[in-house]
């Protein structure tokens, strides 16, 4: 763990940099239709710096919306090629990405790799640095410090960078983040002492994660479920938009003579993720199916990784068509 | 994967000049899931279908592709030799490598690529394929004729005497329709009631034949085979059981003062009546619009008093009669406008400006005059008559553009007549153009003009009017370069415009069928079809299609008959099973269907219907569209609508079609 | 020298007017085009929108859709619906930025074989000249996979 | 590196048995002979079909009889279809094995009651397979099976076979209405079936798979035979995707029934939501 | 509106009443009364934009049977579509609106309700309207440029289906997979048949609410897609949706003098 001091005017110089290095640097970029997206830039200069949260996480780095798994083609001779992509994938620079997506790299990380490791997530990952920006904003949406987190936590981060009083505060928390910085040495310069709190966010804390741990052990069977999930349309939005949610389905595109296998992100609160061929449903309700997702959050997780995976970025509830609001759902199905 | 055979087709010359049909034959037999590939020289002759019959036993194939002509040729023929090698003929699909490539584009390897792609594209359908088996829909070998003139009864006769059952509905009181008013006809000039009267007491008699008169149809469901028809049968007020026909209550009727239709109102009938002497039945019934025991409110009640076998019943009232038939024969006929349709004429406001029915039955021996021409307004012989061909015929202005036929000739036959019983008098007519199209017609013309030296003038007459006594007609000789012509006349005949029945559109309606915009009744194909409407069991005869003479009616009542009879012919009818289905399932999905019937606008057969899907105690769950098999025609518009796929069509399903798309467009290697 | 491009054309049409007058093309030997690959359906309102966007998705450059002149459909009304169809479906796609010159719209009568290939040649040229149709294809690279797709490049 | 569990092995289908309407058994061969697959009863796996995707079932074959592969299957979905159309000699995907397998182990000496109907007995024949094989290793082995229909009823060799032998006790039968002619066995629901001819559960074993409604009527008959909850087994399921845990389609709760299943007691299966 | 409710709640004419309540942060969020005593929770603002009909095909709402709508003007409308539909037809819905003057409207049978919609039918939006003629006023290009740009953001959570009234199917198109019409995955092109087969399926039926666009986690405006698309249909064909309860489709009806200056 080492701090150094960068000077905002360098920072462009240090992504551009980066850039001609070779790497793909994927950055928050501000959209016609006003929400910001990570999207891969040529320039410092495409980069958003004025946004609380941005529409979705930077998951689709290491977790596309569509990973293509293998390739496969019949030959003549009756005999069948299958081909995996993944020498495909380019190094990453993920840069300005929250302290609550950071986290949810976190839980990516132990989810796809501490059992039955994914090559996919892994082959990504590897080749993923992530450089974190704290929050200086947020929103009624943001909720972070409910879940064992902050506007200036490092989870999960290679880099997190602090901009303040015109200087620019680099923690650099990987081996991987300390390669980064080495790439350009000279624009970094030692400092010991940051005090970042009285610059930091402080978004409302709802509860915290030592009343739920015990409490939610009895919410299943809570009666609020229900009247939690009467106003959901059943759409993928909160899951699409949220930094762990990790559902995904396999689908072949293409003909049976060739295409590809691809995995594409599902959500469990659509009616038809669960339903088996034969027209049962097991979690045939949206009731069930709201509440497998917010106990998968805050219990099962926690019981199957021993982490929440819920980082509080509060983009669930930003995209909520009917406004449903995770941190009161977990609230009222408490007591 | 399944095992299709594909099977390519030289035609002698006509594949192999252009296409290398080895090549195509070899590659076909790569793609997978075909099991088995070759060419031959002639796949359609018999050691061609045996080959197929054979290498579908011997490779056990689920499936055929036979790349040769179009399948609008030899589908028939293959599908028919693959049922002989045991399985569904619907597993056999033709690749179209003649008229779509090797006649049409010259020797090259595109040419040879463009085949093996349609055959790919076939062998990627009949992939999906499923086993289809012929719709057979029950059939009630009972025909229903509306409409009781020449082309009901021939019709009717026909079907009666090929054995079936005939239900016919009249709605006047009588059977003979218009022909029966006739006097004599073209171009034989022989007694129209002479040749009609017999048919009409055949009808009567005849064990097959139940008569409805004074009957109108109230509704009509179901479909072909399987119609379920109400009859109305109007009070008649004569118990017919008891009635004789004496004809002692229409004698003794005192509201004497009726116009009477069967004249065209050119005299007068009772209130109770039968609308002439031969009518069939010939038995009486009351007209209570006019007459006075109803009108007056229980007041005269004669005819009860006189009748000798106590058949008057004021009290009867209309009743409704459920049959069910197996097919419908529409031969409600036509009518005429009359003279008060032309303002230039003076709406007919002059008795002297008559229309050509009144002109039959002038002349007719039945008529009013006893077959002596005298104008209506004083009896006086005319010595004079104009004709008027084309009145309102052919004349946009008056919004009817069509010819009405039969003008021409009856207007010679008019004249004709004329001149046979007033040898003196002189008969002019005035015409656009004479059309006498048909057997022996010109030469009738001819014979008016030249033997009996009828005056015929070409142009039009701009207006009529009267000048002491005399019907002054005012019109132009355009073969004389337009010059005007004046002819003082006694009486003038309009051959007024024959178009469809007033309550035509209603009929229509009550049966589905559709008409064009004189509401005349349309047939289902212009050329191929002139007999069928397009609802299947339901066919036209005659002049509510459009103006006929009567052999042309008589002609197609024949054809509706011999439609009706094939119908018949079998204990059920066979449909080809390429129709729609909504799909259904186990519960509790039971469809996918959203019951928004927004296809049921599409069908133009009223083919798709609402099923009502209810649990066990009976309590509704949802409602749904349901395909009635016997009248869907598989045009698959219903499919293309519904938004989540919940219809499909057999043999043309989305499973194919789609797959033709992908199979065409991603070759394989 | 790249040889020239030769588009890939699909023909939705009707069995009873535009397929038989393709046939009637056939029989009468008129030669047309070899670009134009032909899909029969019972009636053009069976034709279903679906298709076409899944033809071009699948590599086709260029498609006619054809049937029956408005009052000869077999199905009496089949032709009308689907004419209807078209003109919405037509402005959807324009509205979307889509090159609808690339699709060809067509009544050819079963009497029409003349028509038909003239029909095909026209079409084969026009869309010759527009070149191949790869605004669509491309479309097929999310960005992260057109992200790879640039770490390949490189 | 990580082995990727996405790229499924080839295997060509060596045989087809078609069982019963819609149901198929596939005999499978590896094309890559040095392929080492090794798997346990109860263990399943991803059968795909290239260009229509993949769908899960048990592996019915048992392990100790080696060389080959079997899997059943009833067509109902769109894999399922694609695969029904397949032929001798096609080749389709493999992965696996997935999750866990029975105990037979821990079954040494004991007793075994399978119950099962319909298409639930071929993840049942592995194991049925196993014991017999090693057949002196257990005690009394009895068989409970049904189907709607005696049509419906599949491996029907296996079960003359299994009917011929002494040392196993099986009960046929088909639901009322289901009977032919020429039916000798059973008639009635498999429970009631159970009821007629109670298990001992002394140092027994219960092994229940099936329709969910079948394994709700057999647990109170089995119980008043006095088989505890964690004496009796069952396999779940459930949709799955991805075999390894992540997809997230088979969750029940906080439970991955593809690999911390599908084999489960019955004790397991009541501490989960009753989603399944 | 909050003692009507009450009031319907208590004397049964209404078992479930779907209305608006706050959230923490003052959010109008979609809110389900079975209660007199629930009702003060009621709220009815401008911001209360969701189109609540949607609910109507919920099987819980559904089982209710006899339910209480509070309505702005295009769920209104959008129910008015329904009927015309044959949608709807197991429920008796009594519907709480606020009029133009500001007071409360209960409209208690289709009848009444096609009366008040008809009087008050909404405009096409002027924002949208807006839009549209920017949009259109682009060369197609620009346009393929834009809809790629957008629709390259869309990651198919099936949220614009999910708020749609009109997307009342039970199993969706896309959904089906015999054949799979809809690409599952979520990239570009797959995008645009989806959008395509959406616009194509709403047109003539779409009911201009906007929600879909409201709604969009990528800010996609996919009700302009129907929004134009109506205008279209509107002035080749005529009629209005949600205008009358009899059915007005204009794709299922044709006229034989339907323009056909683009066939050849």
């Amino acid at each position: 763990m080492e701090l150094k001091l960068l000077s905002t005017s360098d920072i462009a110089v240090f992504v551009d940099g980066l850039l001609k290095a070779g790497k793909v640097v994927v950055a928050p970029v501000l959209k016609q239709s006003g929400k910001v997206f990570f999207k891969p830039v040529q320039s410092f200069a495409e980069v958003a710096t004025d946004y609380i949260q941005t529409a979705f996480s930077a998951k689709e780095v290491v977790f596309p919306k569509v990973e293509e798994l293998f390739t496969y083609q019949h030959n003549e001779d009756g005999s069948l090629d299958i081909k995996d992509q993944l020498d495909r994938i380019p190094e990453t620079v993920v840069w300005g990405l929250r302290p609550c997506d950071a986290a949810g790299f976190d839980y990516l990380n132990q989810f796809f790799l501490k059992e039955n490791p994914d090559v996919y997530f892994k082959a990504r990952y590897d080749k993923t640095t992530l450089v974190t920006v704290s929050c200086s904003k947020c929103d009624e949406s943001c909720f972070c410090t409910s879940v064992d987190s902050h506007p200036g936590d490092t989870k999960g981060s290679d880099i997190l960078l602090t901009a303040m009083d015109g200087k620019c505060y680099v923690e650099v928390i990987t081996d991987n983040g300390l390669a980064l910085i080495n790439s350009a040495k000279e624009l970094f310069t030692s400092t010991d002492t940051l005090s970042k709190e009285a610059f930091l966010a402080k978004p409302a804390t709802h509860f915290s994660m030592d009343e739920i741990k015990d409490k939610i052990q009895y919410a299943y069977a809570s009666a609020e479920w229900k009247h939690a999930s009467m106003g959901c349309y059943s759409c993928g939005a909160c899951a699409f938009a949220c930094p762990t949610c990790t559902c995904f389905d396999i689908q072949d595109e293409g003909t049976q003579d060739h295409g590809k296998r691809v995995r594409c992100w599902d959500a469990c609160g659509m009616s038809q993720f669960t339903k088996h061929a034969s027209g049962h449903n097991p979690r045939n309700t949206q009731t069930e199916r709201r509440r497998q997702r917010l106990m998968h959050k805050f219990k099962y997780s926690v019981e199957n990784l021993g982490v929440v995976s819920c980082v509080g970025c509060g983009r669930c509830i930003r995209v909520c068509p009917s406004h449903l609001n995770i941190f009161e759902n977990i609230l009222s199905v408490m007591n | 994967m399944a095992r299709i055979g594909v099977f390519i087709c030289h035609c002698g010359e006509n594949i192999s000049a252009t296409i290398d049909v080895e090549k195509v034959a070899k590659l076909a037999g790569k793609l997978s899931g075909v099991a088995y590939s070759v060419d031959y020289k002639y796949m359609c002759s018999d050691p061609g279908q045996t080959l197929i019959v054979d290498a579908i036993k011997e490779h056990k194939l689920t499936g055929i592709v036979v790349g040769a002509c179009s399948p609008r040729m030899h589908e028939g023929t293959f599908r028919k030799a693959a049922e002989k090698a045991g399985i569904n003929p619907y597993f056999c699909e033709m690749a179209n490598i003649r008229e779509h490539c090797s006649w049409v584009h010259p020797k090259s390897d595109e040419t040879t690529r463009k085949a093996l792609d349609i055959v790919r594209t076939m062998v990627e359908k009949v992939k999906n394929n499923t086993a289809l088996f012929p719709i057979k829909v029950p059939i009630t070998k009972t025909a229903l004729v509306i409409g009781g003139g020449i082309a009901g009864i021939q019709a009717a006769l026909d079907i009666a005497n090929s054995g079936h059952q005939v239900i016919m509905v009249e709605k006047t009181p009588s059977i003979g329709g218009h022909m029966s008013q006739l006097s004599e006809t073209f171009p034989t000039l022989d007694c129209s009631q002479c040749i009609l009267t017999p048919r009409m007491v055949e009808v009567a008699q005849h064990p097959n034949i139940t008569l409805h008169t004074f009957a109108t149809v109230e509704s009509v469901t179901g479909f072909i085979g399987n119609f379920e028809v109400d009859i109305r049968l109007k009070a008649k007020s004569v118990d017919f059981e008891k009635c004789t026909g004496c004809g002692s209550c229409w004698q003794k009727c005192p509201s004497k003062k009726i116009p009477d239709e069967f004249n065209a109102g050119m005299s007068f009938r009772t209130a109770i009546y039968t609308p002439f002497p031969q009518a069939v039945p010939n038995k009486p019934v009351i007209d209570r619009a006019n007459c006075t025991w109803f009108t007056k409110g229980g007041k005269c009640g004669v005819c009860a008093k006189i009748c000798p076998t106590g058949a008057i019943d004021y009290n009867t009232e209309d009743t409704i009669l459920s049959v069910k038939v197996g097919s419908i024969v529409t031969a409600t006929g036509f009518d005429i406008k009359h003279s008060d349709f032309f303002p230039e004429y003076g709406y007919g406001k002059h008795p002297d400006i008559i229309d050509g029915l009144q002109f039959e039955r002038l002349a007719s021996a039945s008529g009013p005059t006893g077959g002596e021409i005298r104008r209506p307004s004083d009896g006086k012989e005319p010595e004079t008559v104009v004709f008027l061909a084309c009145a309102g015929s052919r004349d946009k202005a008056k919004g009817i553009e069509y010819c009405s036929k039969i003008c021409c000739m009856y207007t010679a036959k008019h004249a004709m007549l004329y001149k046979h019983k007033n040898h003196h008098g002189k008969a002019h007519v005035f015409y656009m153009d004479i059309r006498s199209a048909g057997k022996s017609y010109d030469e009738f013309v001819r014979r008016a003009i030249e033997e009996d030296d009828v005056n015929y003038i070409r142009g039009r007459v701009s207006k009529i009017y009267e000048k002491n006594g005399k019907l002054m007609v005012v019109g132009v000789d355009t073969l004389l370069g337009a010059k005007p012509v004046t002819i003082e006349a006694d009486m003038v005949v309009l051959a007024t415009a024959v178009v469809a029945n007033e309550d035509a559109e209603s009929v229509a309606q009550k049966l589905h069928i559709s008409y064009d915009k004189h509401k005349f009744f349309a047939e289902a194909h212009p050329k191929l079809k002139p007999v069928e409407t397009n609802t299947a069991g339901i066919t036209l005869a005659g002049a509510c299609q459009s103006a006929k003479d009567i052999p042309e009616t008589v002609a197609q009542a024949s054809a509706a008959a011999a439609k009706t009879i094939i119908l018949f012919s079998g204990s059920e009818l066979t449909r080809e099973p390429v129709v729609a289905t909504v799909n259904r399932s186990a519960a509790p999905v039971f469809t996918t269907c959203t019951g928004c019937f927004l296809c049921q606008e599409v069908c133009p057969y009223q083919a798709i219907e609402r099923e009502e899907i209810r649990d066990r105690a009976g309590n509704l769950l949802m409602n749904a569209a349901k395909v009635n098999a016997g009248l869907c025609q598989g045009c698959g518009t219903c499919v293309a609508m519904c938004r989540n796929k919940s219809i499909d069509l057999q043999g043309f399903s989305n499973q194919q079609m789609l797959s033709e798309v992908m199979g065409l467009l991603n070759e394989p290697f | 020298m790249a040889e020239p491009f030769e588009p890939k054309i699909v023909a939705f049409v009707c069995n009873w007017c535009t397929y038989a007058g393709a046939d009637l093309a056939g029989t009468s030997r008129t030669k047309y085009e070899t670009n134009v690959r032909i899909i029969r359906f019972p009636c053009t309102g069976r034709i279903d929108f679906m298709l076409l966007i899944k033809a071009f998705q699948n590599g086709a450059d260029g498609i006619i859709v054809s049937g029956c002149h408005p009052n000869d459909c077999h199905y009496t009304s089949g032709n009308f619906h689907a004419r209807r169809r078209w003109i919405v479906f037509k402005s959807m796609l324009d509205f979307m930025g889509f090159p609808t010159e690339r699709i060809t719209f067509s009544w050819v009568s079963a009497a029409e074989g003349k028509k038909w290939a003239e029909l095909v040649n026209e079409t084969t040229d026009s869309v010759r000249a527009l070149g191949p149709f790869t605004e669509y294809k491309n479309l097929d690279f999310t960005t992260f996979n057109q992200m790879d797709h640039e770490a390949i490049a490189r | 590196m990580d082995t990727n569990q996405y790229i499924p092995y080839q295997v060509r289908i060596a045989d087809i048995i078609d069982e019963a309407p819609l149901v198929r058994t596939y005999r499978l061969e590896f094309t890559d002979p040095t392929a080492n697959f090794t798997f346990k009863a109860g263990q399943f796996a991803e059968y795909g079909v290239f260009g229509e995707g993949e769908s899960t079932f048990c592996i019915a074959s048992s392990p100790t009889r080696e060389g080959y592969l079997e899997c059943t299957f009833r067509s109902s979905g769109r894999v399922t279809k694609a695969l029904a159309n397949c032929e001798i000699n096609d080749i389709i995907g493999l992965r696996g094995p997935f999750g866990k397998a029975f105990p037979i182990e821990e079954w040494y000496g004991k007793d075994i009651v399978f119950i099962t109907g319909g298409i639930g007995l071929p993840p049942l024949r592995c194991v049925i397979w196993n014991v017999l094989d090693q057949r002196e290793k257990f005690g009394k082995v009895s068989i409970y099976y049904g189907a709607r229909t005696v049509a419906d009823l599949v491996y029907k060799e296996e079960l003359d076979n299994w009917k011929k032998r002494d040392d196993v006790d099986l009960f046929l039968t088909v639901d009322p209405g289901g009977e032919t002619k020429d039916w000798k066995d059973n008639v009635g629901f498999v429970p009631t079936i159970i009821e007629q001819n109670l298990p001992s559960s002394t140092n027994a074993i219960a092994i229940v798979a099936g329709p969910p409604i079948l394994i709700k009527m057999s647990m109170p008959i089995l119980a008043k035979c006095g088989f505890a909850n964690d004496k009796i087994f069952t396999t779940l399921e459930n949709r799955m995707k991805c075999g390894v845990g992540k997809c997230g389609h088979c969750t029940v709760g906080k439970t991955y029934v593809c690999k911390d299943g599908p084999v489960f007691t019955y004790e397991e299966v009541l501490q989960m939501p009753q989603e399944y | 509106m909050q003692d009507k409710a009450a009031e319907l709640l208590k004397n049964g004419t209404v078992n479930l009443l779907i209305g608006f309540s706050e959230d923490l942060g003052k959010r109008p969020v979609p809110c389900f009364i079975e209660t007199a005593e629930e009702a003060n929770i009621l709220v009815f603002n401008q911001e209360c934009k969701n189109n609540l009909s949607v609910y109507l095909h919920k099987k819980e709402v559904k089982d209710a049977v006899k339910i209480g709508l509070v309505s702005n003007i295009a769920t209104l409308r959008s129910v008015m579509q329904l009927l015309s539909e044959n949608q709807l037809w197991s429920l008796t819905i009594t519907y709480l609106t606020v009029n133009t003057a500001g007071e409360l409207v209960v409209l208690s049978s289709a009848e009444e309700l096609e009366a008040y919609v008809q009087a008050n039918f909404p405009t096409c939006r002027a924002e949208d309207k807006e839009m549209l003629d920017k949009l259109n006023a682009m060369t197609r290009a620009e346009r393929w440029a834009y809809w790629k740009d957008q629709l390259s953001e869309c990651v198919k959570c099936y949220a614009c289906r999910a708020v749609c009234p009109m997307c009342y199917c039970t199993v969706c198109t896309t959904e089906c997979n015999q054949p799979q019409w809809i690409k599952t995955s979520a990239e570009t092109s797959g995008n645009f048949e989806y959008h395509t087969m959406r616009a194509m399926h709403l047109g003539g039926r779409c009911i201009n609410c906007g929600e879909c666009g409201r709604i969009c986690p990528a800010g996609i405006p996919v009700h302009l897609l129907t929004a134009q698309m109506n205008l279209e249909i509107e002035q080749e064909f005529g009629g209005k949706t949600g205008w009358s309860l009899k059915s007005e489709y204009a794709m299922n009806s044709f006229k034989p003098g339907d323009k056909e200056n683009f066939i050849k």
